[in-house]
């Protein structure tokens, strides 16, 4: 027991000597250890928004189903979608449906028109030309099929399913591909990350294998060489990820800021998103740091 | 070191008869011992040829022989940081090939051995050096201390303690060494050209050292060019040449003198 | 004559055998190369792209001015319309000016229509409603200010500038926004790329400063010093810069496939794309190399 | 170094009686002089105090006195590896300290220099390292390989040549450092303790190979401990203490022998 702390004295106190001595590797290892988790957490930063703006925009696809407008039927067509809308409401894929009223129509034609500054014609017209409709949102985008099909097959209400399936295909291939190429780009440059700085911390072992070897012939055991060297390295990450946090709480207020601003147009959700961040940085560190040494130790002591 | 008086080998001997009549044999339990060893570089030079040694416990040995006999192979090969090509080396009763790799530093902790090279680490200070194979060997940090000031001053190195080795003079980096195999008080010393950078007077300072501590049990083995000591003292000597034990017996560094 | 040929050949061959002798740190040194010259790259091609995008974008930026629209006064109208145009086109910081007549814009706002799948209701619509104007594009989208003003102060002419102000402000900011923030990403990324291999390779000749350590006190000149190890510098970042060109001429298909299939939308002009980045990452790669090699040098030498 | 014989020193002896009687006050063009040279270290180690020295060209010097005592440090000086605290040293009649610093070079090339620690470069074979001070200084390629070879013959490590020195012997490894000072024939060869780690035969060897060469007129200064060759020799010897020169006389290792 008492070995045992008498163990972690000697490994934690030269793994500090150790950063010491040898300034240039530990600021050469800390260096790159702060530029990778920096980059890594950018990357990650920005897929986690490009996730959350995918996501928002999935959320808005809807199935649009023009109901028939037979003028005097208005009454029992009204009821009949009303039924229909409760019965694609009970499908699980889907997560809500609204009923559009002719009058409704109308009103946000009017608006939109407005909004985009576009000349309002509406008001030479002599009666209503658009139809009440149906809007679909769904749990998941891509299952659009069946909830089409079904809206077809009630012809007698339905008129037209609008051109729904081009436009989901389209939206979902487009996030789908920027979902897929984030992660595929956050784990490469994850990769880049840990090969480089494992790469630092080994080349700051060979340049100590001298000590390696002296401390193998004096008889000293493999967890006495290892461990400082381990802690060592375990500093050399916490240093790099103390750093890179404090970097990116000066950075956070600004490119909130801006960030907020540039996508005012989407409310989006980020949760947990800080929690995340310190936990992928510390931990990358932590572990890349005793992962290096771990590995470049190995290698001198398995002879 | 500072006083020119030289201490005359004769008058600084303890002949100690017992030590000196141990001779091939070993006549106590044999500490160290060879059989058949051969040694055969990766290379292919064959540094050791059939090789057949026992040093008894207690025992003073001086291993002497031409530059590349040998010597220094054989050395490493009794701390297993070489392994005979063939034959088997037996430490301690343990054949070290057999050893397990976890169990090895045990066996090294209880040799003190200088290195002809020195081996020390350039950014730690002579105390440092000499603390660090207490250190990494698990002793209690309030025994380090002593243990090392005694060792230096053993050496004549206190006023040194806090230079770094590439600041030391050739010798003082020998006697850094010297105090390091010391340190920890082993059974066993293993001296690979302790003097090569010493001064006749502090050489015999070392050996009168290192014959106090043989008093004491300790087997000690000293591989040599200094032909003045060896000579003077008149202890066991095992001669290699071309990786071949060619003489062992009680005597000088040269057959005829 | 003699003894300069001697000195290259004896630097490049010993810097040759210096990248075989130091298998490891090489092959580190290498591998960090490649690495950071890819993530090098890929902003850089990000960045290109992002803008070609918004120069694309602001070249869609243009003021438009609806004119007067008198039933009866068509023709004299049109004829001050022209020569507005001619006095606008002159100014340096226009690109262009078009003159849209009404039946122009009626038949674009029906194509519009058309083209989103709204209701088209313009065939209700006794007379045309939508006035004539003109289209001016500028050099700068920024520098819009004097030709509001001049195009308001003609106001016999010009009815109303549309919505221009807000509308390009937006445009500018947004544009200026991600043309600033890809520029600094860029120069960032590129501070730690140099950062990092020049770390690395110094981190490789310490491990050999007891090799240059021997030159000096055996008699060798600085220049005898440094150049093999500059060499050594410029072939790591030669082999760096060729592999990474070789991952690029890989990658280049699919990605070429993929951004163009993504961007379809934008008919981007990439130019000498190619050629730049062959520049970029050979150029990035030797130069680091060379630097990097002669500041780790310098440091042993100048005691 | 395969037959046993030993060479005695008497019987290798060249008395050369000139270069014995160069005695303190340098006869010949001084090489080297030392004028009122002190050398503190950073540390505030005094390791130099008031040196006045002179070699003259073609003199034959050994320079002695216990560890610790400068020799090390005033070779250092002698190739401006260290700069003095006071005093000056005079190469070839020019002051070391005025030297600029990219003709420093130049005059390190005139000097054959053997270092107390070899410093020889570990991933490079035998041969390499000694062609490597050769081909650093700008020699003709055609020229390197026979006077490699020539130096390795001389200090008879033919057979070792393609070996890394971290698998020769002590010894190999010295005599590899010598070979190097060697190659370039130097006008002044420097070696400090050139023999601590050889037996007595290639001690022997390697010192009648420098009688030889200071037969051809160059200078050489040796610091070294052993003390059978110094003495048998009967050479102009320095003796150094603590700093300061204590002794400058033809003689023996130790005053009164
Ligand atoms: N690791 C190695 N690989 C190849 N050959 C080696 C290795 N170590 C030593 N040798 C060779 O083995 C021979 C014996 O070497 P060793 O170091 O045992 O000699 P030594 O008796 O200690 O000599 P010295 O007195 O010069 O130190 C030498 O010729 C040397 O070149
Ligand atoms: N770089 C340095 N910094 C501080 N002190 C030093 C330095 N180099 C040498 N010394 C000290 O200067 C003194 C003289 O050293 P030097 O190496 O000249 O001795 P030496 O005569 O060569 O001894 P040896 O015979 O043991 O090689 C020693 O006490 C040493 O500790
Ligand atoms: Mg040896
Ligand atoms: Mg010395």
């Amino acid at each position: 027991m008492f070995g045992f702390l008498r163990f972690v004295t000697f490994s934690v106190t030269r793994g500090l000597q150790g950063l010491r001595r040898n300034g240039l590797m530990t600021l050469a290892a800390t260096a790159t250890m702060l530029l990778m988790l920096l980059l890594l957490a950018g990357f990650w930063l920005v897929q986690a928004g490009l996730a959350a703006g995918v996501q928002y925009v999935e959320q808005k696809v809807e199935i649009v189903a023009d109901l028939h407008d037979v003028a005097g039927a208005e009454g029992s067509l009204t009821v009949q979608a009303v039924a229909l809308a409760a019965d694609v409401a009970a499908l699980p894929s889907v997560r809500s449906v609204a009923y559009v009223s002719k009058e409704e129509a109308l009103a946000r034609f009017r608006d939109r028109l407005r909004q985009r500054g576009q000349v309002d014609l509406t008001g030479f017209l002599d009666r209503n030309p658009l139809p009440a409709s149906l809007e679909v949102k769904l749990v998941d985008p891509r299952e659009y099929q069946p909830i089409v099909q079904l809206l077809q097959d009630r012809s007698r209400v339905v008129d037209d399913v609008v051109e729904v399936q081009k436009l989901v295909q389209q939206l979902t291939t487009v996030t789908g591909v920027l979902r897929t190429g984030g992660f595929v780009l956050l784990v490469l440059v994850g990769f880049v990350v840990l090969f480089i700085i494992v790469n630092t911390i080994r080349l700051a072992v060979v340049a100590r294998r001298e000590e390696i070897e002296v401390m193998r012939l004096v008889g000293a055991s493999d967890a006495f060489i290892r461990w400082p060297f381990i802690f060592e390295g375990a500093f050399v990450g916490l240093l790099g990820a103390a750093a890179a946090l404090a970097v990116l709480a000066v950075a956070s207020g600004p490119v909130t800021d801006f960030m907020y601003g540039f996508f005012r147009i989407l409310p989006l959700e980020f949760g947990s998103l800080q929690r995340d961040v310190v936990l992928l940085v510390v931990g990358t560190g932590l572990g890349v740091g005793v992962l290096g040494s771990w590995l470049s130790v190995r290698s001198y002591l398995t002879r | 070191m500072t006083t020119p008086t030289i201490l005359r080998p004769a008058a600084a001997l303890d002949p100690s008869p017992d030590h000196a009549a141990a001779g091939t044999s070993g006549v106590a339990r044999p500490v160290v011992a060879l059989r058949g060893v051969g040694k055969v570089y990766p290379n292919g030079t064959a540094a050791l040829r059939d090789v057949d040694l026992s040093l008894g416990e207690g025992e003073f040995v001086f291993l002497v022989g031409p530059s590349g006999a040998g010597k220094s192979t054989l050395l490493k090969l009794l701390i297993r940081d070489e392994l005979p090509t063939t034959g088997e080396v037996i430490l301690d009763g343990r054949d070290l090939a057999r050893v397990p790799r976890r169990k090895v530093p045990e066996l090294r902790r209880k040799i003190g051995i200088v290195f002809q090279d020195f081996k020390l680490l350039p950014a730690r200070s002579v105390r440092e050096n000499v603390a660090f194979a207490l250190e990494v060997t698990g002793t209690p940090r309030g025994r380090i201390r002593p243990a090392v000031d005694r060792a230096l001053a053993v050496v004549g190195l206190g006023a040194q303690a806090d230079q770094l080795p590439p600041t030391l003079s050739g010798g003082e980096q020998q006697r850094t060494a010297i105090a390091r195999a010391l340190v920890h008080e082993p059974r066993l010393i293993i001296a690979d050209e302790p003097t090569g950078n010493l001064d006749p007077l502090i050489s015999w300072e070392i050996l009168q050292l290192l014959l106090r501590i043989n008093e004491l049990g300790v087997t000690i083995l000293i591989a040599t060019h200094n032909a003045g000591v060896v000579t003077a003292l008149r202890r066991r000597v095992v001669a290699l040449e071309e990786g071949r034990v060619v003489r062992d017996e009680v005597g000088g560094y040269h057959r005829d003198d």
